[in-house]
């Protein structure tokens, strides 16, 4: 019943962010903001991360917490570059799968089995994960071995043989690439909306496409699917999915395995990024991952919303540093918006009691945004560059503001974490 | 108590099993990768073959140990009230290049030089750790991923610092970069005395044994005592063991998480100290990093207690002590994370199948004891 | 093909020599019984006499050690619920199995998911519930989520539960515990409609008037065994009560009475917020704040609640479970934030933290023992300290004094007769009376001016009961004022000096329990009976 | 600085060690920074200095690789040392410090460390003019561009990175003093997974190359792969890094993409260190490898930049004579 609303006002909050951000664009003439290049890029690291999410996704909602996300990942890159190389990409794409499978059959072992602590667990296959594929990366990619004469290292694989494909919408974002045109005018919003559109529809590898359908599916297997709601019973009241004749415990493999398979398709996908497995290329996106999907509320749409995020961030960074002290300006604009707001609240006729007469601590709040929104307008002013140390850490700052606002309505599943055993009812 | 020394008993065969489980399984991956296991197992316990390096090998071996140590205290400390603390990483991070640039700005006794730097130390990292306390008490951010993404944040942090407002002077030709030296006053005295009741060779290896490894002993006991017999320890107990129970019986809940969090913080200040105090005399951009994420395998793999994380994070810096003399035997060094990380797995899963095994134990003599007294006379 | 076959059809159930060991205890020892089709046979034993246990095995939950199960006739063993639930047995479990986070459907269909093209198939599945609780009279929103439910509708989901699975042998335990007369008498219509249709019923309950109400058969379980198999045509209450309990039964009773004059706990315009609170704006009497947001239309679970408890005065308070009864406690206990003023001996107490409430005198026996009340994997020692941190003989400075605790825990353990190996044992190893026996004289030991007892004796075998309440009495007699929360009826009219009910966060009526009956207090407390609401 | 440059190792052969004699008397210990051996890059290139060390002079090598977190560097020193090498090098300027320590430890050994300067008496610091060699990748690049438009891709923002972006910048500017220069680092000092990110070195040379910048210098480590991809997706350039990467990497689309490559001849540098030691010198002192004596350059395979060789040997000749100095620091 409220599915409507909700997916309405979502629509309206993306609306208005794309307002805002082009009239920042406009302002400060920074057109990356909206550009068909940073948006691609925010894909390209949006989706290892979005992938690791949806590996803790799948874990938490049928129950158990996988902080070894991470090691999984590592399965998956290692994996797919030693397939790649030898029989291609999609040896590469199913051997990932598989090796991070792997990691998640040894969390499921660990956990759902043998009733270990979830952390404890995955804290080891963190350790476990880097630790085997160097161990055999020193064995299978040392000097003498056909792996190294075809360009393999300790520290890398040779080359993925063979190109995923990549496809572009036609007319749109290639031939005569109407939406390239359209961005090119630096219109306001017209060529924000042409950007975001172009840097979705330009070029895209088949495995990003394939990663985003991946998303819908997920909330279509978990929230419309049988299997699905015996899934997330599992994470939300497993003694009531048992005394049903539901299969909590091949459940709670499934879910895990998969879990590590998706977490695999992440290290998969960036093999194929780099073309190649590269020693430490996860680089933390597990656990970031992992935050995407806390901060998404442990939803698959709240999940997109985080890494795509983190993506953005993170590409914004990489690609204009300087863009990033619009950052200041959008945080004053909100700060401002937010006042216009309470003050609207409070001035209302029909506001509720608590604000009747607002105390101290609705004026310190006031004050505090009042202030807030100054400074940050005047560090926009008088900073032209920031450090690149604090151009780095954009994305996990937006990361706990964002959490700092929205904690509070974050609600996971009720028996996430709790080791289940049959028949002894907690 | 019979039952209490079965599940004891119990306890100690599940770890040894586990152990040769562990070892059995990287036997088989060094058999695989064509190596012999025996000569790994002899890597393992060779410590070099003169007097010289056995000392140095020691030390070198109990030096690991230590900031492993603290790092294990203070993940457990956040542990033991199921607050997930991740953030050990950044935390001791950024209290080192404080400590170590705070350290350097001025010149008192050793005692009081020292004793300033790792106050400074615990203060900047129970005043990091403090963020997240402060953000789950008053908007309920999930720690976990607020100290992970605090962890970037430090990293990025003490980088900026390391490299403008803390920099000090480097020769010429000189790549890294480090805070400016300590004064002599602030390297902590070693204990390479130690050797010599043993009939060793005093390690030459710089620094020595650390002698900060006696603070990392007392911390040990301080710790111990605190949560074991403290009323503050015994609120940080019951916090874990059952929230809803703590709060009804007067523990304020957010005043826990705080007071836990920064002292785990606190703790996790001192893990830079040792390198720090016993070798480098300044905070460099090689200063050792992840003793945060190890700390969190041996937190745990010491059951969360002093005494089980000194024995995990000596066994851990055993083990990792030997990755130059496996590839001195040609055995690839990566074996040592894998035992870690088989050991951390197979000991939990032993602690788990034993467990049960006296249940199932205590079960029987129920059962026995209960059949030969009819539980009813039955009526009707 | 349903209820004239009765006389010849098989037994619908045989249970035979059914024997179940838990570590420490024999739950079910040599267990016979004969369901017949087509009937309610109702099971009563008291508590821990393994109901559950052996309803558990009947439904494929636990295996039984020993013994065989036949349902119409063919011998069956069961691996898990499903394989139960495949030969048409349907089980409601003594605490709900409902997963709040989930919809009312979702619950419903889950493990027996109507599908189509893949999908679950929401639409055919409303229909069949729709249509399932209108020929059974159970009225449900499919589409509301389990937690915003009361007990009430969510004993029917369970019943929907079953029905939707074509179950024709019910397992119903202890379906009207947390029911009022007028929802047992609804219920028992709604069993009696199923017997009809021929479907069996098996009941359990404590309440034997409930019992002997409903039941064609009932066969008595004592500590793990089968003791008696009755005609309810044939037994009065008190005697299936004696071939429960093998002895004479206690009842609660407050003789002479003790109040005193001295207010020591005075409540006034307690209100809580339901959707988080915010605090009142400065200069508003909560009273008034409390009228302003009710009109407002916000959902309060508490209020404006008013009253007083005096020195040696037990105050009842009767309702159905969640109507604001936890709240009040933990308003009172100072965990959960209020409106309103709370003054304890005269001195307001509204602002004070848990801790200073507790050293001030407040007892607290906590509603749920496991949640709120116990360290379950710490020794009894240790829980003796819980809640007397600050105070002696638990602390000495910053320590803890152990020595000391351990002395008094053991005084404790005599004083109360908690059945114990020793003040070093863990307190999952003791059972539900003996731990809630330690509560008690711990909360006692305190020597408090004004004792919280919510549910005191929930679970707790006869003979513990009887000395719970007669520690409540003599503390009562000492001036302890006491406040009481409770769902057995019986135990608030035959203790409390003073009764009030509570009905959806307002208190409703003050009753006299000299002049009222369990029924007549069941019609106050679901606003069947409309209160004289005094303050 | 570049100038001192001191002794380069003298060219003529010391007597008898080529043929092998195998005296067995010289056992050379090399500790590799992280990564280690097999990293197709800095790690490999000392490496290839030893083993020819191994085939030329007859010595008995072993390297070692330092545990991930690099807590072990001095360890893995000090066991080479009672394992009776000498000499021994520590490779990456990280060993400077623990290169120092050891080096006093054991006052009879010879110590090298490479990319850091001599410590102590006994330690000789193996220096690269990096700066020279991303001076005349600088020319290259503004010589060869087209839209007078290039980028430098930085893997983490360390000194040593640093000495590139300088040089590189300098000598782009003294082609055309009015080009525009992008330069990205891909993550801050301490947070060295900068160079094992090829997708962010992708996204960072996707954007320079979006905004018409046609050629891309990296020293970024394995993130320079991405920016290889990224030139070869917009069908641009890219120089590379330390090895001639046109040979090293394997794929056929990036080999055509790599202009040419700044080498910095670490092999040279290892297998000159241990020939002089045979020859009995002593530490205490800087070699530095730059231009003048080949230690760093351009590779020319793929014959991308033989058009503007004149040039570049100008430029080249410019600076050994010293009438350019190459800023060291951007
Ligand atoms: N999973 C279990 N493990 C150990 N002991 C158990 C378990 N389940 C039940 N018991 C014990 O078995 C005995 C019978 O318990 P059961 O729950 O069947 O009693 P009951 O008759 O249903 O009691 P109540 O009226 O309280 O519901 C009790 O002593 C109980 O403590
Ligand atoms: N799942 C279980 N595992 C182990 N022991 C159990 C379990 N459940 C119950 N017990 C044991 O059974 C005994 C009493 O438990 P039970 O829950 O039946 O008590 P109870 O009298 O019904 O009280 P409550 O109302 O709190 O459940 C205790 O000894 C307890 O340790
Ligand atoms: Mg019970
Ligand atoms: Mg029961």
């Amino acid at each position: 019943m409220t599915r409507v609303r909700k997916y309405h006002l979502a629509l309206i909050g993306v609306a208005a962010l794309i307002v805002v951000v082009s009239l920042v664009r406009v302002l400060t003439g920074f057109d990356d903001l909206t550009s068909s290049g940073t948006v691609g890029a925010a894909l390209i690291l949006a989706v290892p991360i979005a992938l690791a999410g949806l590996g803790g996704l799948w874990a938490e909602r049928a129950g158990v917490v996988n902080i070894g996300l991470e090691g999984m990942m590592v399965l998956g890159t290692w994996f797919a570059g030693w397939a790649g190389y030898q029989w291609g990409p999609w040896a590469a794409l199913a051997a990932g799968l598989i090796g991070g499978a792997l990691g998640g059959l040894l969390h499921a072992i660990a956990t759902v089995t043998f009733g270990v602590d979830h952390i404890i667990s995955g804290v080891a296959i963190n350790l476990l994960g880097p630790g085997i594929t160097r161990f055999l990366s020193e064995v299978l990619y040392k000097e003498g071995t056909p792996a190294a004469e075809a360009g393999a290292g300790i520290t890398s694989s040779p080359a993925v043989s063979g190109d995923t494909p990549t496809i572009s919408l036609p007319l749109l974002s290639s031939g005569p690439d109407l939406l390239g045109k359209l961005e090119s005018t630096h219109w306001f919003l017209v060529a924000d909306v042409a950007g975001v559109l172009r840097g979705l529809t330009h070029q895209m590898n088949l495995l990003v496409v394939l990663a985003v359908l991946l998303l819908p599916l997920t909330f279509f297997v978990l929230w419309h699917t049988a299997f699905g709601l015996r899934l997330r019973s599992a994470g939300e009241n497993p003694w009531a999915a048992e005394s049903l004749g539901v299969n909590v415990y091949r459940i709670k493999y499934v879910a895990v395995v998969l879990s590590g398979a998706f977490a695999g398709l992440g290290g998969v996908f960036l093999v194929f990024v780099s073309d190649k497995y590269v020693e430490g290329q996860t680089q933390g996106r597990g656990f970031i991952g992992l935050a995407a999907m806390i901060f998404g509320n442990w939803r698959p749409g709240g999940l997109a919303a985080g890494s795509a995020l983190f993506g953005y961030a993170n590409g914004l960074q990489l690609r204009s540093a300087q863009t990033v002290t619009t950052f200041f300006l959008f945080g004053a604009v909100l700060l401002l918006a937010y006042l216009v707001l309470q003050v609207h609240r409070l001035t209302a006729p029909d506001r509720p009691a608590e604000l009747a007469a607002p105390g101290v601590r609705q004026y310190v709040v006031m004050a505090g945004a009042v202030v807030g929104a100054a400074v940050l307008f005047w560090l926009w002013l008088v900073i032209d560059e920031l450090p690149n140390d604090f151009v780095f850490i954009t994305p996990h700052v937006l990361t706990l503001l964002v959490l700092l606002i929205a904690s509070q309505r974050l609600r996971m599943p009720k028996a996430d974490g709790v080791s289940y055993r049959r028949g002894e009812q907690h | 108590m019979p039952a209490g020394l079965n599940r004891a008993l119990l306890t100690v065969a599940g770890a040894a099993i586990a152990v040769v489980l562990a070892i059995a399984i990287c036997s088989v991956a060094i058999v695989v990768a064509g190596g012999s296991p025996l000569d790994a197992l002899v890597a393992f316990f060779d410590f070099g073959n003169s007097a010289r390096a056995e000392s140095n090998s020691v030390a070198t071996f109990l030096n690991r140990a230590v900031p492993l140590f603290i790092a294990g205290l203070a993940v457990a400390v956040g542990f033991r009230m199921n607050l997930f603390n991740i953030g050990v990483e950044g935390q001791y991070r950024i209290a080192a290049i404080c400590a170590a640039f705070v350290g350097s700005t001025f010149t008192a006794p050793a005692p009081i030089q020292i004793a300033v730097i790792i106050l400074v130390a615990a203060a900047v990292g129970g005043l990091y750790a403090l963020i997240p306390a402060v953000m789950k008490v008053t908007r309920g951010v999930n720690e976990v991923i607020s100290t992970i993404m605090l962890n970037y944040i430090a990293i990025a942090l003490s980088a900026y610092l390391l490299r403008e407002p803390f920099a000090g002077e480097r020769a010429e030709g000189q790549l890294n970069t480090t805070t400016p030296p300590l004064p002599d006053s602030g390297m902590f005295p070693d204990l390479n005395f130690v050797f010599e009741w043993f009939g060793m060779l005093p390690p030459t290896r710089n620094g020595g044994l650390w002698g900060f490894l006696l603070v990392a002993v007392v911390l040990g006991v301080v710790i111990w005592v605190v949560l074991e017999r403290t009323r503050f320890g015994f609120n940080v107990k019951a916090s874990g063991l059952n929230g809803p129970a703590a709060q009804a019986s007067g523990v304020n809940p957010k005043k826990m998480i705080i007071a836990a969090m920064v002292l785990s913080g606190g703790i996790a200040g001192l893990i830079g100290l040792p390198e720090i105090l016993g070798d480098r005399g300044a905070y460099t951009n090689n200063f050792t990093a992840g003793l945060g994420f190890l700390g969190i395998a041996v937190a745990l793999l010491g059951r969360n207690k002093p005494v089980g994380i000194a024995f995990a994070a000596l066994l851990f810096a055993f083990l990792d002590r030997a990755q130059g003399a496996l590839q001195f035997a040609d055995i690839p060094a990566s074996v040592v994370t894998i035992i870690q990380g088989a050991i951390v797995l197979l000991v939990v899963v032993a602690n788990e199948v034993t467990n049960r095994i006296a249940l199932r134990i205590e079960e029987r003599r129920a059962a026995q004891q209960l059949g030969r007294n009819t539980p009813v006379e039955v009526a009707a | 093909m349903s209820a004239d076959t009765l006389a010849t059809a098989r037994p619908a159930v045989e249970l035979e020599g059914i024997t179940k060991r838990f570590p420490g205890v024999v739950a079910n020892h040599d267990i016979r019984i004969t369901v017949q089709p087509g009937t309610v046979h109702a099971i009563v034993g008291e508590n821990g006499a393994g109901k559950s246990t052996l309803m558990k095995i009947l439904y494929g939950m636990q295996k039984p050690d020993e013994g065989t199960i036949k349902v119409n006739g063919t011998e069956v063993s069961f691996r898990t619920p499903s394989d139960a639930i495949d030969v048409g047995i349907g089980m409601v479990h003594q605490h709900f199995m409902l997963a709040d986070n989930f919809t009312v459907l979702e619950n419903i269909v889950l493990g027996a998911e109507p599908k189509r093209a893949g999908r679950l198939d929401t639409a055919s599945a409303r229909r069949r519930i729709t249509e399932l609780a209108a020929t059974h009279g159970l009225r449900v929103d499919p589409d509301k989520l389990v937690e915003d439910l009361g007990v009430g509708d969510r004993q029917r989901v369970e019943i929907l539960k079953v029905l939707y699975r074509g179950a024709r042998i019910l397992i119903l335990d202890e379906p009207t515990a947390v029911l009022v007369p007028q929802e047992v008498d609804e219920l028992f219509q709604n069993l009696r409609e199923l017997k009809a249709e021929g479907l069996t019923v098996i009941f359990i309950s404590h309440k034997l008037d409930e019992v002997l109400g409903i039941a064609d058969a009932i066969t008595v379980i004592r500590r793990g065994t089968t003791v008696a198999s009755v005609d309810p045509r044939e037994v009065t209450a008190r005697q299936l009560a004696e071939l429960m309990v093998g002895s004479e039964l206690p009842t609660p009773e407050t003789r002479e009475s003790t109040v005193t004059d001295t207010v020591a706990l005075q409540v006034s315009h307690l209100t809580v917020e339901a959707d988080g609170h915010h605090p009142a704006p400065k200069g508003v009497a909560a009273g008034e704040y409390a009228a302003r947001l009710r009109d407002e239309g916000k959902r309060l679970l508490l209020d404006d609640v008013s009253f007083q408890v005096r020195k040696g005065e037990i105050l009842g308070i009767a309702g159905v479970e969640g109507n604001g009864q936890s709240e009040l406690i933990e308003a009172i206990m100072g965990i959960r934030a209020a409106h309103g003023l709370v003054e304890l001996d005269g001195s307001d107490i509204s602002s004070w933290s848990t801790l200073r409430r507790r050293e001030a005198g407040i007892g607290y026996i906590p509603e749920d023992r496991h949640r709120q009340g116990l360290l379950l994997e710490a020794s009894l020692w240790e829980n003796r300290v819980l809640g007397h941190q600050t105070r002696k003989p638990a602390h000495k400075g910053v320590w803890v004094d152990r020595k000391a605790s351990k002395a008094d825990t053991q005084r404790i353990i005599d004083a109360y007769d908690v059945r114990t190996p020793g003040v070093d044992t863990m307190a999952l190893a003791l059972s539900g009376g003996n731990q809630q026996k330690l509560i008690v004289g711990r909360e006692m030991s305190g020597e408090p001016v004004f004792l919280i007892a919510a549910h005191p004796t929930r679970g707790v075998d006869v003979g513990a009961q009887a000395a719970i309440w007669d520690h409540l009495r003599d503390a009562r007699a000492a001036g302890l004022a006491v406040l009481l929360i409770s769902a057995d009826l019986d135990e608030l009219i035959g203790l409390s000096d003073t009764l009030q009910v509570i009905y959806r966060g307002r208190l409703v009526a003050g009753l006299d329990p000299r002049e009222i009956t369990p029924e007549q207090l069941g019609g106050y407390m679901t606003g069947a009976i409309a209160g004289n609401e005094e303050t | 600085g570049g100038g001192g440059g001191g002794t380069t190792a003298s060219e003529e052969p010391t007597g008898g060690t080529s043929s092998a004699a195998g005296t067995g008397s010289l056992k050379v210990g090399l500790a590799f920074d992280v990564g280690g051996r097999g990293d197709k890059s800095f790690n490999d290139a000392a490496y290839t200095g030893l083993e020819r060390a191994k085939t030329e002079l007859g010595a008995e090598i072993k390297e070692l690789s330092p545990s991930a977190d690099g807590s072990n560097r001095g360890d893995l020193l000090r066991q080479l040392a009672d394992a009776g090498y000498n000499p021994i090098i520590g490779v990456g300027f990280a060993y400077a410090e623990d290169v120092k320590k050891t080096a006093e430890e054991y006052p009879d050994l010879q110590f090298a460390v490479v990319d850091s300067a001599s410590n102590a008496p006994n330690v000789t610091g193996l220096l690269f003019a990096e700066e020279q060699g991303s001076y005349l990748a600088g020319v290259a690049a503004a010589t060869k561009s087209e839209s007078g438009h290039v980028g430098f891709v930085g893997g983490v923002e360390s000194d040593l990175i640093k000495k590139f972006e300088a040089g590189f910048v300098a000598g782009v500017k003294s082609v055309k003093s009015d080009a525009k220069i992008d330069v990205t680092y891909l993550t801050p000092d301490g947070d060295f997974s900068g160079f094992k990110a090829p997708d962010k070195g992708k996204v960072a040379a996707e954007k320079m190359y979006q905004d018409g910048a046609d050629i891309v210098y990296h020293a970024s480590g394995d993130s320079g792969l991405g920016v290889f991809q990224a030139a070869a997706a917009a069908g641009k350039k890219a120089i590379g890094v330390d090895s001639d990467q046109r040979q090293t990497v394997k794929e056929t689309d990036l080999q055509s993409v790599i202009m040419t490559s700044m080498l910095k001849r670490v092999d040279v540098g290892v297998f000159e260190f241990i020939k002089a030691f045979q020859g009995g010198a002593k530490g205490g002192t800087n070699v530095t490898y730059d231009l003048k004596v080949d230690g760093v350059g351009l590779s020319t395979t793929g014959g991308e930049i033989d058009d503007i060789k004149d040039k570049l040997d100008a430029a080249k000749k410019d600076i050994v004579d010293g009438k350019i100095t190459v800023p060291a620091k951007p």
